[in-house]
């Protein structure tokens, strides 16, 4: 029998207590986090004052942009090479959020930059600048997809433009820091300072991994509702070729 | 494959479909040309001002002139059933796909690149700039229109693809602008021209097998 | 207690709010998906074996 | 090669959306034989001929084929701006035929549209056109998609007499069809 209508079970198993237990960390982990950068650690004038706490939300953002594109290139990789149909799912269901998530970045990264720079926008910011064209990879697949008129054909052409944005992922990031780096760079953030004290530290990392988690809890319940989307659809096709 | 005669081929009736049912060059360069022209009433008419933006102006230009013809290249031949042909020939078929990219690039974008200079003495440019900066929108050209092939293969089965042509190669013109623009500044000889050769070889390099995976899509 | 800033109180409650609303209605929209998925689901079944 | 088989298929499988087409399909196809495909509107007369042409994957199965096929499906093939004389040189180079296209124009009957551009040629001589493609260069499978489509009688008796000429020379043609068959079928595969 076809082999690609064969159930997912074993995802839907493990997915039902999984989605759920990974909302409840990622919520609790990004709470405790914002719990510290607005109640409990002191302001950093190196970092321009009371405003670095603008950090635990716009960093976990920006990292996740990135790494949110590149789960999208390994999922369409792995789907290109193997076609196992879980890769797929997972591609598509990684790029709504991923673009949520670039999107939240950028917004952050503005209002931050307004006290910051004086203005909401700066292009010199090599970091912005990579996280926007993130933003455009984004949507251009999410748009390539919803252009295909049959599923396989909307994973073949997601996989091959995902794949050629990864490998021009570096190659648009050099270009944009050398472009940077000529324009006197100004990021909000200053990452290459001194070695940032664990007080600030600790809550940043355990912010991003609440969001990482909390990342992998909605994927996966997309993926859930498109293994049912796809029940359904068979049903629709047994009905259809019924009469 | 035996001999090239099929790439031959292949440049040679996506050359007489360019004159033949497009205007040919005419197309591209009355929009590049267009473009151009807007710049003045739209920023001023100052000298300095102009010469202050002119090459980037002619980046912008290139680049989206590039993309206007590039919703027919492979759609055109899908709907006539010679993408099927192609698809089944034993020449691989990046090949051919590079064939009708580079023929695009010689109907739409090198007489673009011959008329940077004439444009650009109008934008108030130095003449002396004019002539090596040539060189730089050759080589950025040949890699907007690599990628362009790529959105153009990607979107060849979707009706008035145009907007999502531009959607995908967009961001893949990125490092092609910032080298460009950079080689094309004045004084600005050195690493920057070698970097939009680079980028332009690289470019080289993978859209031909993205645009015939994409093309082996398209033909399904 | 909403806690006092010395200065840019604004930006960084704009920013809380975005950093939390974002994620929110991510996840309100994950999970309208896989519900109303689920839902047409089990229509579909419930109507195939009458 | 693959036993005298020109083209042999195992268990194929096709899939559109969620619908599935047919699955476990066998055919094969010896010299000197011609197999029609038949089936309603949307039974994938067209899909599996595509995958035997390698055009599409299959979902499952795989698709042996010991020799070079010719194609002829629902669309011609030829560019609006292409007259009949450049269509049947771009493939003669394409190919490195030394047929001259003027002797293929003249068996099929198109001499006088020669040198008219395809967007001009009614579709009964865009397919004699793409019909005498086939004849630039001699291969052992043609793979034909409603290749009576369009035609008129004589265009009809012209196809099934190539057909007949093919399989004397001990190539083989396979067909998807509705309506009648106007030549010598071995075998018909319904879907």
């Amino acid at each position: 029998m076809i082999s690609i209508f064969a159930n997912p079970h074993r995802f839907m198993k493990l997915s039902r207590w999984l989605a759920p237990a990974c909302l409840v960390a990622g919520i609790l982990l990004i709470a405790w986090s914002l719990w510290q950068a607005l109640w409990v650690v002191p302001q950093d004038d190196y970092q321009g004052g009371d405003i670095m706490r603008a950090m635990f939300i716009h960093v976990p953002s920006a990292w996740l942009a990135m790494g949110s594109y590149m789960g999208l290139a390994v999922a369409s990789f792995v789907w290109f090479i193997w076609r196992h149909e879980l890769a797929d799912m997972a591609a598509k269901s990684i790029a709504p959020i991923g673009a949520g998530y670039t999107a939240m970045c950028l917004a952050t990264g503005a209002i931050w930059g307004k006290p910051t720079w004086g203005t909401w926008w700066l292009w010199d910011d090599a970091r912005m600048m990579s996280v926007l064209l993130m933003f455009f990879l984004f949507l251009g697949y999410m748009a390539l997809r919803a252009a295909m008129d049959t599923r396989q054909k909307a994973a073949r052409a997601g996989a091959i433009l995902a794949m050629v944005g990864a490998v021009n992922v570096p190659l648009i990031k050099f270009s944009v820091d050398i472009w940077a780096s000529i324009h006197q760079s100004a990021s909000v953030i200053r990452m290459d300072g001194p070695a940032m004290p664990a007080i600030y530290l600790t809550p940043l990392l355990i912010g991003a991994l609440g969001h990482l988690i909390f990342f992998a809890a909605l994927t996966l319940t997309l993926m859930r509702a498109e293994v049912w989307q796809r029940r359904g659809d068979v049903i629709m096709a047994r009905k259809l070729a019924g009469g | 494959m035996r001999s090239p005669a099929p790439i031959r081929a292949a440049f040679g009736q996506a050359l007489a479909e360019a004159w033949a049912g497009g205007a040919g060059a005419l197309l591209p360069i009355g929009f590049f040309a267009g473009a151009a022209m807007l710049v003045p009433f739209t920023v001023g008419s100052e000298a300095n001002q102009l010469a202050a933006i002119g090459t980037g102006v002619l980046w912008v230009a290139l680049a989206l002139a590039s993309l206007v013809s590039m919703e027919r290249l492979f759609q055109a031949d899908l709907e006539d059933g010679t993408l099927e042909l192609w698809a089944q020939e034993a020449c691989p078929l990046f090949l051919i796909a590079t064939a009708k990219i580079f023929a695009h690039w010689t109907v739409s974008g090198l007489p673009l690149v011959l008329l940077t200079p004439l444009i650009g003495i109008t934008l108030q440019l130095p003449a002396d700039q004019l002539l090596p900066a040539m060189l730089a929108y050759g080589l950025g050209g040949l890699a907007f229109f690599s990628w362009g092939g790529v959105a153009g293969a990607l979107a060849a089965s979707v009706p008035r693809g145009g907007l999502l042509i531009a959607l995908l190669a967009l961001p893949l013109f990125v490092p092609t602008a910032i080298f460009g623009a950079l080689a094309a500044e004045p004084g600005a000889v050195g690493p920057n021209i070698l970097f939009l050769a680079a980028s332009t070889l690289f470019a080289l390099a993978v859209a031909p097998f993205a645009a015939s995976a994409a093309l082996r899509l398209a033909v399904d | 207690m909403l806690p006092q800033f010395e200065t840019n109180a604004a930006f960084i409650w704009a920013i809380v709010i975005i950093g939390i609303t974002v994620p929110a209605l991510l996840g309100i929209y994950a999970g309208l998906k896989a519900r109303m998925a689920k839902r047409r689901l089990e229509r579909l079944q419930a109507s195939e074996t009458r | 090669m693959t036993g005298g088989l020109l083209i042999e298929a195992d268990g194929l499988g096709a899939v559109r959306g969620e619908r599935i087409l047919f699955s476990g399909l066998h055919l094969s196809l010896r010299p000197g034989e011609a197999l029609v495909l038949r089936g309603p509107n949307g039974s994938g007369k067209s899909t599996l001929l595509r995958m035997l042409a390698g055009l599409s994957q299959p979902a499952t199965g795989e698709v042996k084929s010991s020799g070079a096929h010719h194609w002829l499906g629902h669309r011609d093939g030829i560019k609006p701006h292409e007259t009949p004389r450049q269509h049947l040189t771009h493939w003669a180079r394409v190919w490195g035929s030394t047929l001259s296209p003027e002797g293929i124009a003249k068996s099929m009957g198109l001499e006088r549209p020669m040198d008219v551009p395809g967007r001009l040629l009614s579709a009964g001589q865009r397919r004699r056109t793409a019909l005498g493609r086939l004849l630039l260069v001699e291969r052992p499978i043609w793979l034909l998609d409603e290749p009576f489509n369009a035609l008129d009688a004589e265009g009809r008796d012209l196809l099934a007499s190539l057909i007949a000429a093919q399989l004397e020379l001990g190539g083989g043609v396979i067909a998807a069809l509705h309506g009648d068959v106007p030549f010598g079928a071995s075998r018909e595969v319904v879907l």
